[in-house]
């Protein structure tokens, strides 16, 4: 009665993959949008923007994702809000990913000379376009191999979502493992698909770098 | 919710824990099957409309309900005091004896024996609070997130023994470890129910109503034999500290 | 240039002070510079002479007193400093080229941005800026693909694109290797040949002579001397001024 | 929602979540500084000029930070007994820990080693220095200074991630918290609780490690 | 220095070549140099310079021909080269102090490491070699609290623990400001007075005139020209000599 782990669970385990990869990339949509502003609150002269910007990331930063995914899904309903999973995990994660994002993409915007943004100023270019034209795709290429880090992490983090009741790939997983009670097979297979989701982004970030490293 | 608002939805929404074989899992075909998932399909039957089944895990299953996440569960979960004062049980569906698994060297005739050895259990089950009250104050617990842990834990020799469900038998049977590891002793009974919100009366009135018909004409019985492969005992509409006629 | 032409004024500094949190960068900067003139800055390092040119175009701000360009006030948050940067054209001593950008592209970007000006045409007049430098056939490289020399003539041209009436130098040759400094020198002389406003902090001396109608001294934040060239490097008026003169001539 | 929250029951249970708070710290303290080690270890077989040693490094870090660490800490402890060694939770844990902040550590390490200009290790060389000890008294502090904040946040990643190590049982804040969730049902008390220790755990480790970079690793610079 | 005393060769290369990829840059450099005797280098930008003095003490490795410091054999892959590197110290251009480690330290280090000398006798050698820069004062102090000239002096003083035969000097000042230049020239010739023997590259002509006994001119991996500084100025006996002085000279 009990089943072995083949072939029909290994699919199993890939369709629980695609909501991976689904919740990946809406993450790091919504939450690199929301990132990139925060990066520029953090880098802004106003020193308020500064302050709320640099708050946000520290709590964001310093919780874990699995306490921040509870408080949206479980705890706004007590606020009289009823979210749905997408949309709690939506909020959720681009909470996280835009700290995270944040707080690397001022670091790049720093470390771009200050010299190009006079240069821009000198010029008589405003801020949006000395940002868009000037600083910004300057700070892409310096941030890039960090932002793919993160996001590899991200990619591993989406499993939290089991806890909204999302079988994604890690509760499939736990799913099979209860079926079949072979975890160390089921979860080798679970390590070997997250293993094929990310290792294309840490070969493209290996990649990036070894050519900036060139170009410098 | 009431039936009335379910039928007019058309879905019963229902929370069913897919990690808990053979109570409830996911078939060859990526199907839910077992032995909850076959009760609710046959309550939404009897109101007349489709099923959505919500997965839930025993981490998340309170909150999903109290927060109306789901319109009620058919878990295979045990009912406990401490849980009654949070949602509202409906009258027992099935038991499962809970039950002492471990090594055949290990000599564990009752609870008192527990002591002396490394005991694991699934944590935010029923059988993790049981443990605590049952076993002397200095027995070694190791929690594990779910049965599947639990039992491998066993089976790996991270702990001498377990205290679960009475088909963990079936597992360790089926991955051919039954000369090592063999059944101790039997703890408790293990009376599990259906749960609604607290304040639902009609619902709580219509699932107390269909498990009663259903012991009556057998059904329970049939599905117990079909999937746990053991004679349904017979089951208590009273439990001390819990009440289920949501009057109290 | 005669100098009695020179009446009408494009840059005026009145009573300028700046301070960077407790220090007192700038002390009662007074300079008229007038249409057409070119001014050599000096002074040894630290002496403010960065600063006060960056602050006739607003990069940094100044605490007291007035900045007039081109009778615009430039006011202390920066009121008008988008319109006085368009008249201003700035040459940084790191060049400051964008690097993801190539030579073309470097000189097209603020005419696209601020001036609105047509593809075809921003791409028309950078064309001629950088043959003005004698570096059209670099266009479509990147500015690490050229030597300092060359980026620094680019930079040049990139300022020049905008028509700026002043020019504005911040040590221009000095982050150059030996040989280039004179191609980039030769660029600004020929520059000052068109009778563009230029104020140039540079301790080359030979350039001063060639092109300065005067050479200002700073020493900690205050201008010390202010005088023709002939009269500055021959006789003077400050003991400061020879001792400075003696350090940077005499090796 | 009437929902009337209750704490009582989560602070009556604090001498447990200390308890939790302690082996969270203890864990990922003790992870932190075997990782670092062994990171570095690591980073000198990826940047040495053998392509045998550069490849298992290559392939332990890319095999590492591509799987969660969930399944790795799953592999220790249920995994080894198979091969003869049984490590208790904790044991597990640790070694799960290090082996994942080996394999962080070890990349960005390299990044502030990379980040040392040539002209320091040719100083070391022209002074007759070898090159065991231009690593150990030229490059280590200031690379390491160049990459101590990213070391940090992957240290402090590193200790919100050890919530996962519950699933072996070894007994750290978040194992205790959900036993006491499966106690008292208190979810939200306890999760918020919860979120409270760890921000504060996150900013006193930070706290803390900003200290240590500044008295070993602050030195002045333009 | 009597330049019939030096008979003594510190330093033979005997048809050096060396190659980077495909990039010839070295070709067939034959020099010896005299114990006790100064050498300024010159020539334009990527004609070998640097190249040629770090392969004496192999920072680089040659492909070609025999290098000999004091009698010793540099072999192609390193043989000899910690021994060779002792007796001779080096400074570079962007003086390479270490930032971590004090003024002090710094010019401990070596001496411990390497010359495993215990801490009392290190710090009393470094203090010495420090005043003998005019900078034992800032001994406790870090790298990036100085100036360019007094980290450039540092440097020299760092070399000098080792008690080197032989200096090598790589651009040592034109990375400082203008000011700056001079303390470190005066310290280099002081060092000269020594009688240590020196090799360095510079386009300080000035200094070449003081110090050097033998001005060498490089150009694309050649010596072209090799001649006393009176000679070498006044009556450059080639074409390409005489038309670098006339950039390096004229501006
Ligand atoms: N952003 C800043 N913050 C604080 N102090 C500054 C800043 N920029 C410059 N200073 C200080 O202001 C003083 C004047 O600096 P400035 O750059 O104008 O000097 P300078 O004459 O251009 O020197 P140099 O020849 O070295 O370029 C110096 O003491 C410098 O340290
Ligand atoms: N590591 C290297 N790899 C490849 N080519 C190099 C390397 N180092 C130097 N070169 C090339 O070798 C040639 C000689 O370089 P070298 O640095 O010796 O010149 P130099 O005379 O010191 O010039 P400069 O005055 O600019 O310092 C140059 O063409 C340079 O580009
Ligand atoms: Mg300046
Ligand atoms: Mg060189």
């Amino acid at each position: 009665m009990i089943r072995q782990f083949g072939w029909g669970e290994f699919l199993f385990l890939l369709e629980g993959a695609r909501w991976t990869v689904v919740l990946s990339l809406l993450a790091f949509t919504v939450g690199g949008a929301l990132g990139l502003a925060v990066a520029l609150g953090r880098t802004s002269k106003w020193k308020l923007l500064r302050m709320v910007t640099a708050a946000y990331i520290q709590v964001f930063q310093g919780t874990p994702l699995l306490i921040q995914l509870f408080f949206v899904y479980f705890g706004l309903p007590l606020l009289g809000l009823k979210v749905d999973v997408w949309v709690a995990l939506t909020i959720g994660l681009s909470l996280h990913t835009s700290a995270f994002l944040g707080e690397i993409w001022r670091g790049s915007i720093q470390a771009v000379p200050d010299g190009q943004s006079e240069a821009a100023r000198a010029l008589g270019i405003g801020y949006v376009h000395r940002m868009v034209d000037v600083v910004l795709p300057q700070a892409f290429r310096i941030g890039l191999p960090a932002t793919i880090s993160f996001l590899v992490n991200l990619i591993k983090g989406t499993a939290l979502a089991a806890l909204l009741g999302l079988t994604e790939l890690t509760r499939s997983g736990q799913l099979m493992a209860n079926i079949t009670f072979q975890p160390l097979q089921v979860y080798g297979a679970v390590a070997l698909i997250y293993f094929c989701i990310c290792v294309p982004l840490t070969y493209c970030s290996a990649r990036i770098e070894r050519r900036l490293n060139a170009a410098r | 919710v009431t039936p009335e608002e379910i039928k007019a939805k058309g879905t019963a929404t229902i929370g069913v824990q897919m990690d808990q074989f053979p109570w409830g899992f996911i078939d060859q075909n990526g199907q839910n099957d077992g032995f909850d998932i076959e009760i609710a399909k046959l309550i939404t039957k009897e109101l007349g409309v489709d099923v959505k089944f919500e997965r839930i895990t025993g981490q998340n299953r309170i909150p999903l309900l109290v927060n109306g996440n789901v319109d009620f569960l058919v878990p295979s979960m045990t009912i406990t005091e401490e849980r009654a004062k949070v949602i509202q049980y409906v009258i027992p569906y099935s038991s499962n004896d809970i039950t002492v698994w471990g090594k055949n060297d290990a000599e564990i005739q009752g609870n008192d024996d527990l002591g002396n050895y490394v005991i694991g259990v699934n944590r935010g089950s029923a059988f993790d609070p049981l443990l605590v009250k049952v076993a002397p104050a200095n027995t070694q617990i190791k929690r594990f997130d779910d049965d599947a842990t639990t039992v491998q834990a066993l089976l790996s020799g991270q702990v001498d023994a377990i205290l679960g469900s009475v088909t963990y038998g079936l597992v360790i049977n089926q991955t051919g470890n039954g000369d090592t590891f063999e059944r101790k002793y039997k703890v408790a009974d293990n009376f599990q129910g259906m749960a609604v919100r607290k304040g639902d009366q009609e619902m709580l009135d219509f699932l107390n109503d269909f498990v009663a018909r259903h012991t009556e004409d057998g059904v329970l019985d049939e599905l117990y034999k079909k999937w746990i492969g053991s004679d349904r005992a017979k089951l208590p509409t009273t439990l001390p500290g819990v009440d289920f006629t949501g009057k109290e | 240039m005669d100098r009695s032409s020179m009446s009408d004024k494009t840059i005026e500094m009145i009573g300028v002070n700046k301070w960077f949190g407790p220090l007192h960068v700038l002390k009662d900067i007074d300079l008229t510079v007038a249409r057409g003139e070119h001014i050599v800055l000096c002074g040894p390092s630290g002496s403010g002479k960065s600063t006060l040119i960056r602050c006739i175009n607003h990069l940094e701000e100044i605490q007291k007193g007035a900045i007039f360009v081109n009778g615009t006030e430039l006011g202390p948050q920066g009121n008008n400093a988008d319109h006085i940067r368009r008249d201003v054209g700035m040459v940084f001593q790191q060049f400051n080229l964008f690097p993801h950008l190539t030579v073309l592209e470097n000189c097209m970007l603020a005419q696209r941005r601020v001036r609105k000006t047509s593809v075809a045409e921003a791409r028309d007049k950078a064309m001629r800026h950088l043959e003005r430098v004698h570096i059209a056939e670099q266009a479509a490289k990147y500015p690490a693909q050229l030597s300092g020399g060359q980026q620094q003539r680019v930079a040049i041209a990139r300022a020049l694109c905008m028509d700026p009436q002043v020019m504005l130098f911040d040590e221009p040759t000095s982050a150059l290797d030996p040989e280039m400094v004179k191609e980039v020198l030769d660029t600004m002389i020929s520059l000052a040949d068109d009778g563009i406003t230029m104020i140039c902090v540079t301790h080359e001396m030979g350039f001063a002579r060639a092109v300065a109608h005067r050479v200002i001294f700073m020493d900690r934040g205050e201008i010390i001397e202010s005088a023709a060239p002939e009269a500055f490097f021959s006789n003077p008026g400050h003991e400061r001024t020879r001792a400075f003169l003696g350090q940077i001539l005499n090796h | 929602m009437n929902y009337t929250f209750d704490f009582a029951p989560v602070f009556a249970a604090w001498p447990t979540l200390l308890e939790g708070i302690m082996g969270t710290l203890r864990m990922s303290s003790l992870s932190m500084v075997f990782g670092l080690g062994l990171g570095i270890i690591f980073m000198m077989m990826r940047m040495s000029g053998r392509p045998g040693l550069r490849t298992v490094a290559v392939g332990y870090i890319e095999l590492i930070r591509n799987t969660p660490i969930l399944v790795q800490v799953f592999f220790v402890f249920f995994g080894m007994p198979a091969i003869g060694i049984r490590l208790s939770g904790e044991q597990a844990a640790i070694l799960a820990m290090t082996l994942n902040c080996a394999a962080y550590a070890a990349e960005i390490v390299r990044g502030g080693v990379q980040s040392i200009r040539p002209g320091q290790i040719e100083a070391g060389r022209a002074l007759g220095m070898h090159t065991a000890d231009i690593y150990r008294f030229i490059v280590f502090r200031p690379a390491i200074r160049a990459v101590y904040p990213a070391l940090c946040s992957q240290f402090i990643l590193l200790m919100l991630n050890s919530s996962l190590v519950s699933s072996v049982s070894a007994e750290e804040l978040t194992y205790y918290a959900q036993t006491l969730d499966s106690q008292t049902f208190r979810s939200f008390e306890i999760y918020l609780t919860l979120g409270v220790i760890y921000l504060a755990l996150s900013q006193v480790l930070s706290a803390v490690l900003s200290l240590i970079g500044r008295v070993y690793f602050s030195y002045p610079t333009k």
